[in-house]
């Protein structure tokens, strides 16, 4: 079972739709998919739903999207150190789903769980919990999230197999495994292939199961702020 | 007189408990790591995936995969683990975070609190500080008593939308220290040089 | 004249496509695995938590931590991811798992399933068979077509306890091989040297 | 932080409570808790009720407590395997609240994330869904399925640091993550306790935050079902 790609243009062959959902990994600019975002910019694909927490900054990640306006609307929890982003949210030209960071990451895992639905006390008597199903258990009130189920996921990981086990390294997982459980179709790129079976199996982070197309390539990996102590 | 933002982010490190798991917002709470008292350990998670927050990193050790909730480039410490956010929020929202210290724009008198958003100004997204004053055990807020237009922040009711209803134990601010309690705030202390008298007047919510 | 164990485990491997993750109840369906067609590759996912189970050890390769869904000590392979239960079960829950074969008590013709409890006699519990059923793409169905008394198990309605309702995509017995459409079963095929009219004779279901 | 006792005993010690709610890991007698279950049996705390996916064999796990009648209820998927509690359960003797394995694993994990109820289409239109609220989502039925919140969670790991940091070995990892997730206290028993540092922070599969109590002592890791081929 081989899973990898030549390209990132490659893997998303055939899967890009104009309006389509796609759950994205990262944390600001940490374990983001960067070939991914940039082979939907050549796609040139409209119309974009992304759930991800950030998006990017002006100029990296998922903001080459909203430069390129391929972007409808964004499911995030914080949009701040994107200057294009705050400009089109103000003026209207983009939709925003403020969305709990906790709540976000738990309503992408919800759906790979085939979890339709869960409750939480996060934004309980706060604008979050507007028209949402209020429901008390043991005397406190929660409110009913919903499932984010994804047409494609698009995620960074440190190294895969060809069967598509992956590993991340530090806080580059983040948002990565539960974006790849929600989407239909997930395809990740990584920093290096290496032979099945030179993995540990019981340190696989996200088993191939929830992988359908991988790439290897060189990775940029900006930092935002480059925050030192004097030795 | 009053404490700046060092002597206030000291006077939050007195809040932790030998033994803590506990998660520092940004600004002055980030802070609050230089001034742990002697003889207590805690340990400091970062909600984007990380319990065992280190330092910042000497040059030569900056990681583009190692970064805390405020996306600065940090260190890990010999009991580090990482995850991913599912399960980083997992703990918090299951009650496994003993505390968070964290800014505020606005407190009410009955523990709401509001550090999200200002309408139509200043929109940034909530992040995980929902997540957080819903979940953690003790949440302390850490912020100047009055904007900078000399208005009290510390209000019989929060104006901006609020971050979660009810959820502040205790605030700490450059005039002094209060608790929520039943029927409004309680005078903990004074900071340095300030008199009850100054405080009071400083805070548009009801004191008891 | 019918099929045996080993050639109902063989017609069910047919249902195999290259590529898919699979999970194979406990009894006949175990057996599938040694009648995987040539140039067919699946990973099989056992529901204690393991991708990619290998066949059973040899006596000196036995591990106390390697056992199967049915308990049984197994070996693992060169792509064998190990996770937890509550992962296993959003990997069923959430349908990446392409195919499940089970065994049954009895199936109903429109595709209810009952195969975890007889009232009064036997009680094991269902075990992972609920989360599998209403889980997974496709569920395919291996049993023996009547029960020691010559009953059919191919009913209009289920008499047990439901497994799950509604959920069996096909039935594949020592009689030959059904499938559940709209307003009944229809058959597939018939088992070698098994007739039509005996395949219908066996079945209390409507055959459509 | 140092959190190793000396015996299972002593990481008992102040705990147990007659009637008390206890999580415990383990699926059929892999990865189970057997020291610390011994020492529940030792302490005599009485009308029990355990969340766990089996209940052992007569003579080995939580079938142990079952003969000496300090079980009042178990939470399961599945109790064949062991005489003695079908006897009691058909006798009337203990209680039994079947859960679907997966579902059962998913409430031990959501207590443990603060969310007191999710939704599932495991056991519609059976008996598990008989008075469970249902709800439609995208045209679908499903059941409301509550979190478990334990008193106490058991578990067994491989190897643990002194913070608590665990990793668990193959197979035997299955139920006690999400046990010991949803434990007010959590008390680990482990094979080896390493130097702390000495674990791929990248590589453990419950973070310290999770337990409170370990300890490190020698396991029967009893075979259920010895199946071989031959070479």
């Amino acid at each position: 079972m081989n899973k990898v790609y030549g390209s990132a243009t490659e893997a998303l062959d055939g899967i890009m739709r104009d309006g389509m959902l796609i759950a994205a990994g990262g944390f600001g600019l940490c374990g983001i998919p960067e070939l991914l975002l940039n082979a939907i910019k050549d796609a040139g694909s409209k119309d974009l739903t992304f759930a991800s927490n950030n998006a990017g900054v002006d100029d990296f990640g998922i903001g080459i999207l909203l430069q390129t306006r391929q972007v409808k609307k964004m499911i995030s929890s914080y949009v701040g150190e994107n200057a294009e982003f705050m400009r089109q949210y103000l003026s209207g030209e983009l939709e925003l789903e403020f969305t709990p960071q906790g709540t976000l990451a738990e309503r992408m895992r919800s759906a790979g769980c085939g979890i339709p639905g869960f409750y939480t006390k996060t934004g309980v008597g706060t604008v979050i919990a507007e028209g949402k199903e209020h429901k008390d258990f043991n005397g406190e009130t929660y409110i009913l999230e919903e499932g984010i189920f994804a047409d494609l996921a698009i995620i960074k990981a440190w190294k895969a197999d060809a069967t598509g086990n992956l590993v991340f390294r530090k806080t580059a997982r983040n948002f990565n495994p539960p974006a790849a459980m929600c989407g239909k179709i997930c395809v990740v790129e990584v920093e290096e292939i290496v032979p099945t079976g030179s993995l540990d199996p019981d340190s696989i982070h996200l088993p191939g199961i929830y992988v359908n197309r991988i790439v290897q390539g060189e990775h940029e990996k900006r930092i935002e702020q480059r925050t030192v102590r004097t030795a | 007189m009053a404490w700046d933002r060092n002597q206030m982010a000291a006077r939050a490190a007195q809040e932790l408990q030998n033994g803590w798991y506990v998660n520092l917002g940004i600004g002055i709470p980030t802070l609050v790591s230089n001034y742990i008292p002697e003889g207590i350990e805690v340990t400091l998670q970062s909600e984007n995936g990380m319990l065992g927050m280190g330092p910042f990193p000497t040059e030569d050790a900056i990681d583009a995969d190692l970064i805390n909730a405020g996306k600065q480039t940090i260190t890990e410490l010999p009991q580090t683990a990482y995850f991913d956010s599912a399960q980083s929020f997992g703990m918090i929202r299951g009650g496994k975070i003993a505390m968070a210290i964290l800014g505020a724009m606005e407190v009410a008198e009955n523990g709401d609190l509001a550090n999200w958003m200002i309408p139509g100004k200043l929109v940034k997204g909530m992040g995980g500080a929902m997540d957080l004053v819903a979940g953690v055990g003790r949440v302390v807020v850490v912020m100047d008593h009055t904007n900078k237009h000399g208005d009290s922040k510390v209000l019989k009711d929060c104006t901006l939308p609020l971050t979660g209803k009810s959820v502040v134990d205790r605030i700490i601010t450059n005039l002094g220290v209060l608790d929520v309690v039943e029927g409004g705030l309680k005078i903990v202390e004074c900071a340095d040089g300030v008199t009850e008298d100054e405080l009071r007047a400083a805070t548009q919510a009801k004191i008891v």
